[in-house]
């Protein structure tokens, strides 16, 4: 056993913290997709992510002739640790091209996406922005039951239909599209694939679809006509649910940067609670203890899966596992965090400079992403089936 | 015992009910978020001239002289279809407050108007720590000739901004026990030296920031004694605690139809996602918490109408309407999945109110210690079979 | 609305605490099936049945005709909650006869079986207590697939076959027994039927099953070809299933009686925690305050169900909603009633005057028995099933 | 960053737990409830022989030298088979205080024997409170000539009635602070003046309660320094705090694994009650919090095996094994159904051991105010970035 980091990963982490001392403020408004709402956040990650991309950071893990680092899963590790607690824009520029869309071309795509893609991701340039096509509007959960279409005509796809909850979509140049190629499989999940789709081209339409708070984060697609190069199918056609399940793999495994990221809360509410006299409270310091506790427990969780990964084993339902946990830790860091701000907690976080809000409207941020935080990759319930499944045995319940 | 609602309490629920359904959908609740005044002047007219601003005021001054039960009904309705606007400070802190402790005159001036003409009248309590706790009252009020000078500043004061009056508590002693040396003003909000600003809030229900800069206000204006005003602060808490949880119940009762409806309707796996087994239990758990914060504050709302305040009940039911808002609305939304959580879903609405509810009239810490003290006071039964 | 108890019930209220002064120590062990272990605390309980029966209370509800008073929804009402609060011991002789035996004979039995049966069990005799017979080591939840058998042989039926979880089999003199009459019925509720069993007859035996701690609560049932003389059927045969479910709902209406018993246990650690100081910790005292509106959250509702009864008004999911409730509240009574008592709670709560139990056990006992009740009367999920079939009219998700 | 275990500790754990497989089946376990002594001495002389008793002891005296993940190791297998028996309370509470606190000739005197012969020392801290606290030490020491003299009265002492020795914390001085004036005594358990007595538990765990009437013990026995015995209470609580932590571990992860195979081998309605969704999600939530227990256990015994105790986190680990051991031995005896809340069941002796384990070394009380002060002194990373 050791439970400390490797000097290489630790020399990292030293960098990581001189970089945000020079680059981040540490009053920077933290949280689930903060950044997309105004356009001068977007543009501050925007020139984060380039700044990243210089030091190589935005795409560490990716290999050296991918324009990565080839970095090993602890300083990945680190990385993630660090950017959650710094809160660091700009790391995944709307997630999907750096976190997925990557490691799966790099799985399934040909040599010439590898190419045109990769290094756009890897250079942290307007055009390496990507969002993701997954849930339709009666294809939630039931994924597989997805309905938009794409027929082979010629040397082209023509695309028809609707995507929905596409995060960074009015920000991103590409769609990771998940599209049915085969209406006539016996299993839906046999006639899917992925395609990637120019947002810029004729026939697509971007709504925006404003969360509860009136934050602009989702987004509804619609295609209409909409015509693709046949080269741009990722890995073989109707063999897109398998390519999609493993990218959702990779899309699970946040616990890492959550965890850091509700450390900082932490830290930053323990620190509040002191300054206020609130932490002189047992019943409001066991609260805070008992969220250190959770948080904790969270971070050797992932910590765990990270060092299967790094000793080459396939995780399958641990990434669910953590989801899960995170999925309660959101809700009692709002809960708890909320209850600390006291009135004040009813100012609307999505405001700049609202001068009643208190920690610059971190609690209310979370309180109220929370739910939808639940819903997305993967609901709560569909985690826990994922690792009754594979974690349990169990047969499956529903 | 008897749960029921008399044949005239129906009716009132009905008629609001419909009234609230036919004047006020949830795209006007939409509309108002980025409204000015918060509340619509025309919807607020109708409801004045149908008499429910006056339902609990007495008939000599042109109220309908309801019971606690009446106001009861229609808080709850309010909060079933989440109605925005100035009827709970108006009609359930302010008014109570000067019908039980205000002057004849005090009465005859501004009961008759709001039960006549509906003027709004906004009760500021909350200052820096918005607490409800005596501490935080400190704005300060200095005799100044025949009267009193105000300065400071007052939170998350309901619509302060289309108010004719303030209910404004300030201090008139520093003293060590923070609950000596309360008063309570009836203040004109045109009155000279007073700025008001909107809060931005999540739930954009028009709470203002209202400064005081030298605001002049007469003696007469004093609402019940000098420095005696913690017990008005503290009745209308109470008051307020179980006419706020009433809404809270109406809520979380139409959270739980919008959830259930959806969970039929909404098929996933070739099935409604109200057939898989833990989202019933979720359901069953919310129903299970609806029924129960519904009974609790039917019961706290008739020892009120009866005259005799549970103390310990009534921060029992305001605690429980926090925890049940919360959880509830929190399961409804996730429920829905990822469209729970946009602007559209009339589910998010009730969401959104959720941190001004759980901290209008006390959150928890307030409420618990106020039932902890009455635990600490309370003889328990069993010692009373002891020789 | 009204809130208060009509005149005639807190008439009886007066008189029952009259009765507890002169009959009920005030330092009773209390809790579930705590006087089923030790045959002194089971004649103690007699002895009070007698009494009970004496007055007229022991069969309350029950019409004049079958030795009952007729009481009205409300008398019965504060009955349970003053036999919850008390703990007045016998008030159930074991449950079974005076809960749903006696109600379901009212309505199924013949004539001859009301006359037999019922004054035994209002005379609170020995020969007046039942136990009842539904659950088998394979059949449990799903207790539709019993399997102990009835064969009709000219007068009689015999019986074969194992029931278990009797409680009170050691302390009964009759079964109230599920079995299956009609082997071949398409549907397996076909084939049942309620048949009476005197726990005398050659050919039964019976095993005590000890629970967690020791008690001697449950019993294990063999039936070796007994032979029961046809009149002991209740109701048609092959209809037992129907009269069951009647009976099952007699048996979850217990939240009147268990919020009562909560509530004095809860009365009785407020009273600690003063006595030690541990009410000034806000951190406990705050815990005592959520159980108190727990415990009044339950009350209220199991009014609110009693007034649907008084109005004549079928409950049907109401009372597996309180079940389930009072599962939840159970687990927080042994929560923070051992939290507080420390390190104590680990004596033996069974052990007769150990010098260093708190609270005479009481603690201790509900915390090893909660699970055990989970179990009973329909488990939590079971109780959740039911409401989410017939409170929201979800489709059936098992 | 490891969380795999060396050859040899995986040799370890192989080797104890087919030893208590073989020699302590759960039908041992339920005869050990009525023994007077509460252990298998058979068990133990093999136990000792195999050089278990001296795991963590210096090579100096007869131990194995093994290190901390090695004796954690063996707590985590006898929680998981809920071995019963002096083991922790000789080798995981008495032992580590003499070596690290004891004189010389203590160390030969004692440890030797535990190493070699497994003799039994049981450590006696709690009194009336009973709670770990510093002030609940009030058993008297007196000087007296050239020692001491004990009187007062231990509570819930391991296996005192099989011990040759106890290791006792007394008062030696009354001081504002508690903390000071606590000394610790190695004393013959068969001196004058000793009665021990078992307290009946529920898991007949064999808890004494042993009174001392004028029990001489000498200053030679006294252990550490005089008034300062505090720090080796401190000492002995948190190294006890991770091991006991670790055998609650080893406890859950068995009853997870009991109660998920009988869900997969009861039927009812035709299927596997595993398949049920609510159950499915229990058993998922249990999984969760014993693989977090198991991980935080271990990440807490590598920094005590690196001789930099992480004060916060044991108290952490602690905590949290008191709620997981809760939360998963009620879930899997419910899961079971009413078959799992009699004594026949594995599944009961698991829950029955709860509430000891939770005393034991500390429950939720004092461990989250230990690290409610540990968080009080923590400067925030985020500060550091601060000018």
């Amino acid at each position: 056993m050791d439970f400390k980091f490797d000097d290489k990963a630790e020399e990292l982490r030293k960098k990581i913290r001189e970089f945000v001392k020079d680059n981040i403020p540490t009053d920077i408004k933290m949280g689930l997709f903060v950044d997309e709402h105004y356009d001068e956040d977007w543009a501050f990650a925007m020139e984060t992510a380039k700044k990243l991309s210089d030091i190589g950071w935005l795409t560490m893990s990716w290999p050296k002739e991918h324009c990565g680092m080839g970095a090993s899963v602890w300083e990945r590790v680190v990385m993630g640790e660090e950017s959650g607690y710094w809160g660091i824009p700009g790391m995944g520029m709307g997630v999907s091209g750096t976190a997925w869309v990557g490691p799966s071309l790099m799985l399934f795509g040909t040599e010439e996406q590898k190419k045109k893609y990769l290094p756009k991701i890897a250079s942290g340039e307007d055009d390496g922005v990507w969002c993701t096509g997954y849930s339709e509007p009666d294809s939630g959960s039931d994924l597989a039951s997805l309905q938009c279409s794409a027929k082979r005509v010629g040397d082209e796809y023509i695309i028809n239909g609707q995507k929905v909850w596409n995060s960074a979509g009015h920000r991103a140049r590409w769609c990771w599209l998940a599209c049915r190629t085969d209406p006539n499989a016996k299993r839906k999940h046999d006639g899917i694939s992925l395609i990637i789709v120019d947002l810029q081209s004729p026939g697509v339409t971007i709504r925006p679809i404003p969360n509860i708070i009136g934050a602009h984060v989702f987004n509804e697609l619609f295609f209409k006509d909409v015509h693709v190069p046949a080269e741009n199918l990722v890995g073989k056609e109707n063999n897109g649910w398998a390519q999609l399940m493993q990218a959702l793999a990779f899309e699970r495994g946040v616990a890492i940067s959550s965890s850091a990221m509700t450390r900082r809360m932490l830290d930053e509410l323990i620190h509040y609670a002191k300054e206020t006299g609130a932490f002189a409270k047992p019943e409001i310091r066991h609260k805070l203890v008992d969220l250190a506790i959770d948080i904790k427990t969270l971070r050797i969780l992932a910590m765990e899966a990270a060092w299967k990964v790094a000793k080459g084993e396939m995780v399958i339902h641990e990434p669910s596992r953590d989801k899960a946990l995170n999925d309660l830790i959101l809700e009692k860091v709002g809960q708890i965090g909320t209850e600390i701000i006291g009135a004040f907690a009813q100012v609307d976080p999505l405001e700049k400079n609202a001068g009643l809000q208190r920690l610059r409207g971190l609690m209310e941020w979370i309180y109220f992403s929370t739910p939808g935080m639940w819903a997305a990759a993967g609901t709560t319930d569909t985690n826990r089936n994922i690792v009754a499944q594979f974690g349990l045995g169990l047969p499956r319940g529903y | 015992m008897d749960f029921g609602l008399t044949k005239d309490q129906e009716l009132i629920r009905k008629s609001i009910r419909e009234f609230f359904e036919k004047e006020c959908p949830k795209e006007k609740i939409r509309e108002l978020k980025t409204d000015k005044k918060g509340y619509d002047p025309k919807m607020w007219k109708k409801l004045a001239d149908l008499g429910y601003m006056g339902l609990v005021i007495p008939e000599e001054y042109s109220g309908a002289e309801g019971s606690f039960l009446d106001l009861m009904i229609v808080m709850e309705e309010i909060g079933r279809n989440i109605v925005p606007g100035p009827f709970f400070t108006t009609v359930c802190q302010s008014a109570p407050a000067i019908e039980k402790f205000g002057t004849p005159v005090q009465k005859k001036n501004l009961l008759k108007k709001i039960a006549e003409k509906g003027e709004i009248t906004s009760y500021a309590v909350n200052e820096a720590k918005a607490d409800y706790s005596a501490a935080d009252i400190q704005l300060a009020a200095t005799p100044q000739g025949d009267g009193f000078v105000l300065n400071g500043v007052k939170l998350f004061v309901p619509y302060a901004n289309s108010a004719t009056h303030l209910l404004v508590a300030g201090r008139t002693k520093k003293s060590e026990n923070p609950e000596e040396g309360v008063t309570l003003f009836l203040v004109d909000a045109k009155s000279k030296g007073i700025e008001i600003e909107e809060i931005p809030t999540a739930a954009r229900d028009m709470k203002c920031e209202v400064r005081f800069a030298n605001v002049g206000v007469s003696k007469e204006n004093v609402v019940g004694e000098i420095d005696k005003g913690w017990q008005i602060v503290d009745y209308v808490l109470q008051y307020g605690a179980v006419l706020k949880s009433a809404e809270m119940s109406g809520g979380v009762q139409a959270a739980l139809d919008i959830a259930t409806r959806y969970a039929k309707e909404r098929y996933q796996f070739g099935k409604p996602i109200g057939s898989f087994q833990s989202l019933q239990h979720r359901l069953v758990n919310m129903l299970t918490e609806v029924d129960g914060l519904k009974n609790l504050v039917y019961e706290a709302a008739w020892y009120m109408d009866q005259g005799k305040p549970d103390t310990m009940l009534n921060s029992m039911v305001k605690v429980k309407a926090n925890n049940v808002y919360h959880r509830v609305c929190y399961d409804a939304v996730y429920i829905h999945g990822a469209i729970g959580w946009t602007e559209e879903m009339d589910i998010s609405l009730y969401l959104l109110r959720s941190k001004a509810n759980e901290n209008d009239c006390g959150a928890n810490g307030v409420h618990k210690e106020r039932i902890a003290m009455e635990l600490d006071r309370y003889e328990p039964l069993f010692l009373s079979m002891r020789a």
